[in-house]
């Protein structure tokens, strides 16, 4: 039992400068693709196949699998090793940065540092009817285990539903004195949030209201990155619960007051 | 599958209190139309196509009634007097008002016996083409015959119509039984139906006539080429329900999603509009011989699907109960149900059994239509396919009927054309695999199915003696569905409620109600005779 | 129902010059990859897969799904537009160009045309020891529908089975007095079948007896192409049945008779 | 799942039957010993490592025995006079005969009573170091406990054996109990065990003594990482089976794969040469507390699965009667089945499933090893994910032990880690959403279920009584098995078959038959405390 550690220095090590895909041997860049071409399930569609994977860079491509959807539609899975790789120390990605906080210390942290409730107001705007997300993070009861911003007893919260059109989620939160905007975008089909969130930040900048409130978007094609770059203050996707908004919201107020703002 | 001992009273108690709800509810809003109900009307009379600010003629003809505070006869009573005393064509009619060169409120005075005689021909010929098609449908399903297992049915939402007939006729050449064509995002809160074939949409496809017309065509081919009769689905509900449905009746749609509530829930529309609306549209759904979906996945969706599952039970009590005040046979009526738990859950399969089996044997002459994993699906579309597997099991050991298809990339995009292949695949294999297993095996007494089922009915049967109580109008007020709370005066469409004055008439209700007992005789032979063999 | 026309003609057609993959809409070039980087499952880590993704030549890559293998092993599920495209018309692929005779069609040709029985060998080669493929070929009851070789009356099948060595191959090969050698290879890890094929090729060519036998190769991850490039007759993988072999084998004796050979 | 009527007189039948072969076969053969039995008590001894040419000194020194007709005494006999007569210790004694130093034929004579104490002592110190092992596993898996349902085995087989141990401690993390290391191709031929930590090897790693030893390290590590004892499992088969099994036996495997025929008929390897080695193997791996896996789903890979149900039925009577006559006890007898049907055939499911609880029931003791589709796996990586998952089905409502998991790229290669993950993710779901299920179902009486038991049960008995009339022998020359016809005396490592001389002896047989009536009686006393909880 005491030669257990070779094992660990024999341990097969990733060149993070040259990264690769790995299948089952470091290095060997392994990937696997499936698509559909507009031609007949024959060997011509084969080959066809084979230079469409060979086109995305993957060397010995196999075509394990054809199969036709209808005569001039066919169905490829294949395999390959990319020869492409990637260098993994050069890449940096923007993420919240801060430090998630339980409800009873975001609630402790408003009660010492703001002495008031703060105003969060939400909805799922534009066409998009998808509720389950914003509820997720604003209902009582949560998702996931995580209660949500209504639970909250130094957070007043207003979930306004789906289906609203950015001039009545602008209103509704001058209404409501909101300190931060909660958007949630679901439909992502032809790029449909970025056109409406979009639209949002413009109606916002327009109207001299961008700086008023925090504006925090989510959705499950969402991330900080993408969220910075629409002109939001952050994003969060998938598996992000009422504690991370809340913290940030927290953190973020914090910053405006001590900066002045 | 061997039956689960479920409590007959129970199921007796449920639907007593769903009938005495639907009777309540519609007698409540007896005296109203809405103006949708009324270009539904102007429709069914012939009034289409649109102006040049692509806004409908029906919509251009309801509204000047309705400004002028005319819309309380009805527009069946303006487009008579219109015909009947100037001999204008309905068409002409609603572009003559439209234009402003006519003033409904003008028209010359008619013989009332005259107009009503007018109104029920034109009413009865526009009728006899919604007819023609019913019988069409029949006469494909004969000819081609059907395949006995659970009706394959996938969607196609591209959004533009050309590109999903693509889709449609590569789905029916994989196996698929119905094609349902799903809607652009918002198109429920349009008060008014798009025109003419489409080319853009998100996640779906617009609803127009034309847009009908040519995946009817395209499946009609496609079905003849592979021999079988393809079935066309698309959606009622929404702002424009009987509108809808008269489109859908008049290009041989053969399934299409109408709930009483949905609108309601899910859209925000106001209660009385949706109440009123579903009702006509279920009528001429009927009468069209079309099969309505109800939207009770929603609920587990938005929803947990292990708690909520009475909901679903309730909810289908009072689809029912709706349904047969419009007049539909059973057979008509798809009543849904979901396969939506938590994967996490343990024994969910099992539960998931015991419910879908507690639908059919509760509404076992309904062509249930039963949804797949959404909610939990994820972007791994290998896992997405376990779970649709075990869906499609739960389906074939319960005989659904008309069973909706999983797709491996629920959680990433509508379906690709791979997409669906890979689902028939399944849902095909499966099905192959165990055809014998559901009269194979016995489900043991006072196990966890039929307590489960024993929950489910139990808490059915005190939300809708609830409702009964409160009425429909507080139980939604309260969000006892879905967790979501409507006012009875609020959501979109109040405004397009309607007094009925005095003397108002729709024609289509009588015809329809007739056609429907016609129909209804028919099944009811049929079934007979299938009980005979 | 007249109208039925219009459908086909409005049919979105397939620029075979541009060809790209399809998803819902024709050439929006859409692919589906997963694979598996050496890296922590973290914002960082479905920043590289992205990144991967875009080396492949495909755009808007959305990362669906990121789960951890291990600690340092994380699994990527992705889509994206490749937006290269291939030159379907450009494509030749060289096939079995022979047309298929039926058993009876089979025997009677060689009973016309070379009035003897024909004598094929066959064996998994190498290390080997799949058999179902070389069985399905040459066993009395064939496979999916297809007798096999040994039901011919007009040939004399011989099935060494497998592990059979390439040497030992060739020595029967000549015991029987083969016209048609038959190979089967299924294992290919490392391309273990392309070392063992052109082994066995060498070896022939080096005792002067590669023009002495008809060679046929096989297995599931064989075609024609790969065949002729090892040095073989033909090649046959996937969904190929013995009325396939034996109507090449037929047709090229012939031909070689006609020639004089 | 409530049970199937079986017809237990036929099942005794069956099991008499396969006595009588067994013990028939062992009679034939119960005067000879083969090079590797002898190779293997030499490593019992204590020879170990190569040669300059990588050639095993145990190799080297049996050959040279061999070659002067020297083996018929055994092995034990020379090491043994070695060791008494001129105190070298046994790899001393070997790596002199092997340089040619000392010739074997010339020991000095040594006194027979003091030769035997000594080789029953060295014997018995060697078998303390397989019972220690022995006792670390039971002390583990009492420290960590087990999860009860059943075992997830993968397999890893990159080749290398470091990245093995990469693959393997992910699939831990991922939820496996089980890790097997594929052996190489072609090395169930190689008539010697290769040496050392190796990193080369085609669809596999070479099985070396090394390799076992760091495998078996990693998972350790692993394991206590996870909190669970991780098994570690490997080939005895082919030409050097009791070799490898103490090899396995030294270094703490678990699970060996271990088929009285498969050998014969699928490497072609000398019948009698087989069943020599597979008694000894067995007697070690019983020894050393490790469960074998006998290799029934070959014959299904290789002919129809529907149609040759029934040779796997009775190979599985076969390997135990074998196993039995080893000493094994039940709890060790990983008896081998698989769901292979086609796809294609309809209630395949069905079949499979009666199949499944059908072995259940008749090997109540035997921790059943299920193996997953693989002959009708094709490239399409997710109609295969669908195969699994069913196959899952059966084997969590069937309650088998070992579930071998299916992979999705089976008809492509040896598994990817993230295939190894999916694969887990599957597996647990299954479990997880339908573990009462089973218990919640009864199978119908007389249905296609039981008909298909009863019917594979039939053609058991058959073919073991038929086998019992023509011998062993005669029936595998006919190609009975997997329609593979094998010749007695044909087949690779016939040579190695060696006639015992008189006063030949194997010290460790006995030490073998006691340590495992001991480990039958702890077994019996565990299962009497199970029982009374
Ligand atoms: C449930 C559901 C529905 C329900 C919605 C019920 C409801 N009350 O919301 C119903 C059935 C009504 C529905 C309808 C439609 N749907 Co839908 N639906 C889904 C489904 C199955 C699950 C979504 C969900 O609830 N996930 C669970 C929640 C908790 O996850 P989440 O939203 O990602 O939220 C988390 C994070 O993203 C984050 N988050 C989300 N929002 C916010 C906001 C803030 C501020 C923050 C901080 C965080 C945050 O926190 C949450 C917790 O971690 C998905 C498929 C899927 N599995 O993802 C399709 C899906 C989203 N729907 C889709 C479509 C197309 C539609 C329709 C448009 C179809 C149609 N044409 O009719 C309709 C119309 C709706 C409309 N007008 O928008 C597509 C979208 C395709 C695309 N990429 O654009 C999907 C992907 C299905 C598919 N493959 O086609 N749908
Ligand atoms: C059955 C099987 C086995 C059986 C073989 C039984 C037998 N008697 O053959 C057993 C269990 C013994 C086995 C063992 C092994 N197998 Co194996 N096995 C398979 C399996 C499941 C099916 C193969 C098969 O029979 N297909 C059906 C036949 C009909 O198809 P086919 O061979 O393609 O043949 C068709 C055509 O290709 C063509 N054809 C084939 N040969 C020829 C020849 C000629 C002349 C012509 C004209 C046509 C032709 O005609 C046939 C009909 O159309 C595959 C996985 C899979 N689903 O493909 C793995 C697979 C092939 N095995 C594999 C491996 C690694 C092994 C082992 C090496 C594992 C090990 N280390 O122990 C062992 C050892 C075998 C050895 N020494 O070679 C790998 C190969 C990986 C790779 N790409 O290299 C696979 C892909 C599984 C995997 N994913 O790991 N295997
Ligand atoms: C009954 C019913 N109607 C309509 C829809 C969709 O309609 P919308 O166009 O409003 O999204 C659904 C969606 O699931 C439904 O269940
Ligand atoms: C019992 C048994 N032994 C051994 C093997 C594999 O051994 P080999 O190394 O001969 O391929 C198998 C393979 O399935 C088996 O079932």
């Amino acid at each position: 039992m005491n030669k257990t550690e070779d094992v660990s220095e024999m341990r097969v090590q990733a060149d993070l400068t040259r990264l690769k895909p790995y299948g089952d041997t470091m290095n060997d860049g392994k990937v696997q693709v499936s698509f559909t071409l507009p031609v007949a399930d024959d060997e011509r569609g084969q080959e066809a196949a084979r230079e469409i994977v060979l086109a995305m860079g993957l060397s010995n491509p196999i075509i394990t699998w054809h199969q036709a959807l209808e005569d001039n539609f066919t169905f490829y899975v294949a395999y390959g090793s990319l020869e492409y790789s990637i260098n993994y120390n050069d890449i940096h990605v923007e993420t919240v940065d801060v430090e998630v906080m339980t409800m009873a210390e975001t609630n402790d942290f408003i009660r010492r540092h703001f002495g008031r409730k703060i105003r969060v107001i939400g909805a799922s705007t534009g066409t998009d009817a998808h509720t389950v997300g914003i509820d997720a993070i604003m209902n009582m009861k949560g998702y996931a285990g995580h209660y949500g911003l209504e639970r909250y007893s130094m957070i007043e919260a207003k979930n306004l539903g789906s289906q609203v059109k950015n001039e009545d989620f602008i209103r509704a939160a001058l209404d409501f004195d909101a300190d931060a905007l909660l958007v949630s975008q679901t439909v992502t089909q032809k790029n449909i949030h970025i056109q409406n969130l979009t639209e949002l930040v413009e109606l916002l900048e327009a109207e001299g209201l961008r700086e008023r409130f925090i504006l925090i978007i989510g959705g499950p094609r969402i991330n900080h990155e993408l969220a910075k770059e629409l002109g939001a203050d952050a994003g969060f996707g998938p598996n992000k619960y009422a504690d991370d908004v809340a913290s940030f919201i927290c953190k973020e107020l914090w910053e405006r007051k001590e900066a002045g703002l | 599958m061997a039956e689960l001992r479920l409590d007959w009273n129970k199921v007796d108690q449920a639907r007593t209190a769903a009938a005495e709800i639907a009777l309540d509810t519609e007698e409540t809003l007896s005296g109203f139309t809405t103006v949708t109900v009324e270009r539904s009307i102007a429709r069914l009379f012939g009034v289409d196509s649109v102006d040049e600010h692509d806004v409908p003629f029906s919509n251009r003809l309801i509204e000047v009634l309705q400004e002028k505070d005319l819309l309380g006869h009805g527009a069946a009573y303006y487009i008579g007097r219109a015909a009947v005393g100037q001999d204008l064509e309905p068409q002409e009619f609603a572009e003559l008002v439209a234009c402003g060169e006519l003033d409904p409120a003008r028209l010359k005075p008619v013989d009332r016996f005259e107009l009503k005689l007018w109104i029920d021909e034109a009413a009865a010929r526009s009728m006899a083409r919604i007819r023609l098609n019913r019988l069409q449908r029949e006469e494909r399903l004969e000819h081609y015959g059907e395949h006995g297992g659970p009706l394959l049915y996938v969607i196609v939402a591209t959004g533009n119509i050309y590109e999903d007939i693509v889709q449609a006729q590569a789905a029916v050449k994989q196996g698929a039984d119905i094609i349902a064509v799903i809607r652009s995002t918002g198109q429920s809160l349009l008060d008014y139906v798009p025109y003419g074939a489409t080319t853009e949409g998100f996640g779906g496809t617009l609803a127009t006539q034309e847009n009908f017309r040519l995946m009817r065509a395209a499946l009609d081919e496609a079905g003849a080429e592979v021999g079988r009769y393809i079935r066309l689905c698309n959606y009622c509900s929404g702002l424009c329900m009987p509108e809808i449905a008269v489109m859908g009746a008049l290009e041989r749609l053969d399934v299409m999603l109408n709930d009483a509530l949905y609108g309601i829930l899910f859209r925000d529309i106001n209660m009385q509009r949706t109440l009123i609306d579903q009702s006509f549209s279920r009528m001429i759904n009927g009468a069209a011989g079309i099969i309505i979906n109800t939207g009770e996945d929603n609920y587990l969706t938005t929803s947990d699907a292990f708690e909520e599952a009475h909901t679903v039970l309730a909810s289908q009590f009072i689809n029912e109960q709706f349904a047969k005040r419009a007049g539909m046979p059973e057979e008509l009526m798809g009543l849904g149900h979901a396969f939506e738990m938590d994967p996490a859950l343990p024994n969910s399969f099992v539960y998931e059994l015991a419910q879908a089996q507690m639908a059919r044997q509760i509404f076992p002459h309904a062509p249930l239509k039963y949804m797949p994993p959404t909610k939990f699906k994820c972007g791994n579309i290998f896992q997405s396919q376990v779970q649709d597997t075990l869906f499609n099991m739960v389906s074939v050991l319960s005989k659904q009927n008309i069973h909706l298809l999983g797709m491996i990339t629920e959680a990433i995009h509508t379906p690709f054309m791979s997409d669906r292949a890979l689902a028939l695949e399944n849902a095909r294999y499966v099905a192959r695999s165990m055809s014998a297993l559901s009269d194979e095996v016995e489900i043991k007494e006072g196990g966890l199915m039929e307590q489960r089922a024993d929950v489910v009915l139990d808490k059915a049967v005190q939300l809708l003696q609830n409702i009964q109580t409160e009425g429909m109008f507080q139980t939604l007020a309260e969000g006892k569905f879905a967790g979501i709370r409507r006012d009875p005066d609020g959501g979109k469409g109040l405004d397009g409620v309607i007094y009925q004055e005095e003397g108002y008439y729709n024609p289509f209700i009588e015809l329809c109600l007739d056609e429907e007992a016609e129909i209804l005789a028919a099944f009811m032979e049929k079934r007979k005779e299938a009980g005979n063999e």
